[in-house]
């Protein structure tokens, strides 16, 4: 036996997106944010896109890309403060934009990426985020149900990966990278460094390839990808 | 392993596709992979933990770490991966998973399967056979057409309790090819030296014969 | 930072004991970092994916990579280890954070935390904080005990929306430390050249105030 | 800052355990199974036990010691096929077995340990392992609720670890050992090797140090760690 060879153009990789697609989008911040796929996204541009990702990203960056272009429709995120863009259109009712609880969101992502239906958990008893929500009892306890989260596709950063998808992670650009590569009908994974199957340690790998459908190898990386001067 | 098993196992291993994720259940399934050329692309699953599982090790080679779910010991190849049991069954449940081939006590003609407990005579547990039954992609059953008593194991109706309803997709057997489709059985292929009255007199429930020659393995 | 302020952080740190695994929310308590030593035993965990956080590290020598959570180029020290959001949140609610620092807009004699929105003004999302504030074994805010209007923060209830109900377990603002313990507020230590009645009046709710002579900070 | 140091003896780190208490045991057959920590489990001999643990070992091994010292009051298993001694004792009425799908089994420990209060699955519908569980519906499908588990100790064997605590599993020996550290109130973790802090690289740690509460150290190990000769 061998493994199959998914590596894949960038054009070709990112082309099966739709009108009205759900996409997740790996990274928290810049770490992880797959600048280069969601650049392709843009030029071939998909309208009323749900987009799944920890934040908007900073402004001309990203995700902000989609949202000037706009292509979103919807953003499931934990977090948008660092966005001006994406604050304004969700004020002016440009876009719709649903919070979670940046836990629940990976736990919503990786039950998806398990599965799994959904979950119980006690997390936002109390507050306005339980607030529609099926309560469930479990043990005796109160809980909400959360429902998994699934996308069409999953655009992932990886560090490294071999030509069957086994992708590893830099430091804290892990982040959502191995749920949602697990959560979406067709995953694409960028990679800086693309080996060969045997270039990754099996006990390293911290996506399995199986779980992969495409690897897109990155030339030199755009200045997205680098260190934020922000003073 | 009799003549007319090796050629079965040879004809079932023809089910696994190019770059198809497939996972074989302990017993006959896993001889599959003696069938499979060393240059064709497939990856193994085992749900211990493994994706991309080289060829079976004698002990003397063995890495004490290194097992199957049957707990033989096997071998990596290149691009292999560990993972642990909760994204091993991910892996399943998620629908990346695009075949397994299962052991069988009955199937019934809709599809039911039931390989995993004999009330009051045999209740291990059901290990990963519920999840790999009702979620991979494509299940294939392997396994005698009769049993030792010479009971049929292809039924109207299961008679066990189920390890999964309406999953099995095909039955390799060393007497015939079936697909379960419809609700119905439908012989495809016939193994040398048996005619379709054979089969259809070892088969507890219809048996939906298409006209003409039926292929030989 | 004000003079005040930099005590106040400064006896936060206190609050820290040896072997602690411990979140730093953004802001006030972020520098909180600057008042341990280098031999203290402590594990500051962010939640976007690493436990072990080393000293905050200028642009020059930043790895693009590694960030906390409120985007901060910080380093590794021996022993970090690096996980995913689930995995990082699973520590927080399975009972592993032994401690939070979060900031706070109010915070009611009950212990209800609000900290992340002002509806019609401010609506960024709660991040990580719902999860900080309901599942660390212990929670300390650390902020102004006014705002910028000189409105207290700290109230008989809270206003805005919770970031989660009786969480708060010790507050340090730049006045005073107040316990919150069944269902008020109780003052415990208190800044340099103030007066208790400079707290009581600064404060929205009753305060309950010990016999005798407060520790100063 | 520097990381703690949680190292600790055998003896007095499975001291702890007390007469009913519920103990999770890592591993999948052999790989990953903590035989040190059970063998002075056994030498302890608290009774009236609820074990978690993929399968009941063989005859001889791991799991079969404490069912042989009749700690056992309870099992939670996926299979215990190969242990003939657990499965008399389950047919005398013994001991008391519950069967989880082994990916259920699974999740309901990640579920204990990522603080969540269960979850919902369509596993098992139509079959008696969904009998007397609550009915979910979710997203217009019908599922059933799954409990959460998590145990007051959890035995993890480690092929190398920190005194930290971070930990690495070596090859199939991961299998349950990821989810049972992060399950308990007390984690126990035997160790191959035991480095100093910074002896892991952060990104190749498979259990985070602030999951485990002490490492052990094991010296030369037992011949139950080896190849196991069927034939």
């Amino acid at each position: 036996m061998k493994l199959a060879d998914k590596s894949c153009a960038l054009e070709e990789a990112v082309s099966r997106i739709g009108v009205g697609a759900t996409v997740m989008l790996s990274g928290f911040g810049v770490p992880g944010t797959p600048f280069a796929l969601i650049r392709e996204l843009v030029r071939q541009g998909p309208k009323n896109l749900t987009i799944i990702k920890n934040d908007a990203n900073e402004k001309g960056m990203g995700v902000d890309h989609l949202l000037a272009a706009g292509m979103v429709k919807k953003l499931i995120v934990t977090h948008i403060g660092l966005n001006a863009r994406a604050m304004a259109m969700m004020n002016a009712g440009d876009i719709e934009v649903e919070f979670c609880a940046q836990g629940m969101l990976a736990e919503r992502v990786r039950a998806g990426g398990a599965g799994l239906m959904g979950f119980v958990t006690d997390i936002g008893l109390g507050t306005e985020l339980a607030e529609g929500k099926t309560r469930v009892e479990l043990g005796g306890r109160e809980g909400v149900l959360e429902s998994a989260l699934r996308a069409d596709v999953a655009l992932i950063h990886a560090a490294r990966a071999d030509t069957f998808g086994n992708l590893c992670y830099a430091a804290a650009a892990r982040n959502f990278s191995p749920l949602m590569a697990m959560a979406a009908d067709r995953v694409v994974a960028e990679a800086e460094v693309v080996v060969a199957p045997g270039g990754i340690v099996p006990e390293e790998v911290h996506t399995p390839g199986p779980f992969v459908d495409h690897v897109v190898p990155l030339g030199a990386l755009g200045e997205e990808y680098g260190v934020v001067r922000r003073a | 392993m009799s003549d007319v098993r090796d050629r079965m196992v040879a004809r079932a291993a023809r089910e696994i596709a190019r770059g198809m994720v497939v996972n074989l259940g302990i017993g006959l399934p896993t001889r599959v992979i003696d069938h499979l050329a060393a240059d064709f692309p497939v990856c193994l699953h085992t749900e211990n933990g493994l994706s991309g599982i080289g060829p079976t090790l004698p002990y003397e080679q063995a890495d004490r770490n290194l097992i199957d779910a049957g707990g033989a010991y096997v071998s990596t190849i290149p691009g292999s991966a560990f993972f642990d049991s909760a994204v091993s069954f991910a892996l399943v449940r998620s629908g990346r998973l695009d075949l397994t081939m299962l052991g069988a006590f009955e199937v019934a003609q809709n599809g039911d399967l039931a390989n995993w407990k004999i009330p009051g005579k045999f209740s291990p547990g059901a290990g990963g056979g519920i999840e790999l039954a009702q979620k991979a992609r494509r299940v294939v059953v392997l396994t005698t057409h009769v049993d030792r008593k010479g009971n049929p194991k292809l039924l109207e109706q299961c008679s066990l309790p189920l390890t999964a309803t309406a999953c099995v997709n095909r039955v390799f057997t060393d007497m015939a090819v079936v697909d379960v489709a419809e609700g119905r059985f439908h012989l495809r292929e016939i193994a040398e030296g048996l005619s379709v009255a054979d089969v259809v007199k070892a088969t507890g429930a219809g048996l939906i014969v298409p006209e003409g020659e039926l292929p030989r393995f």
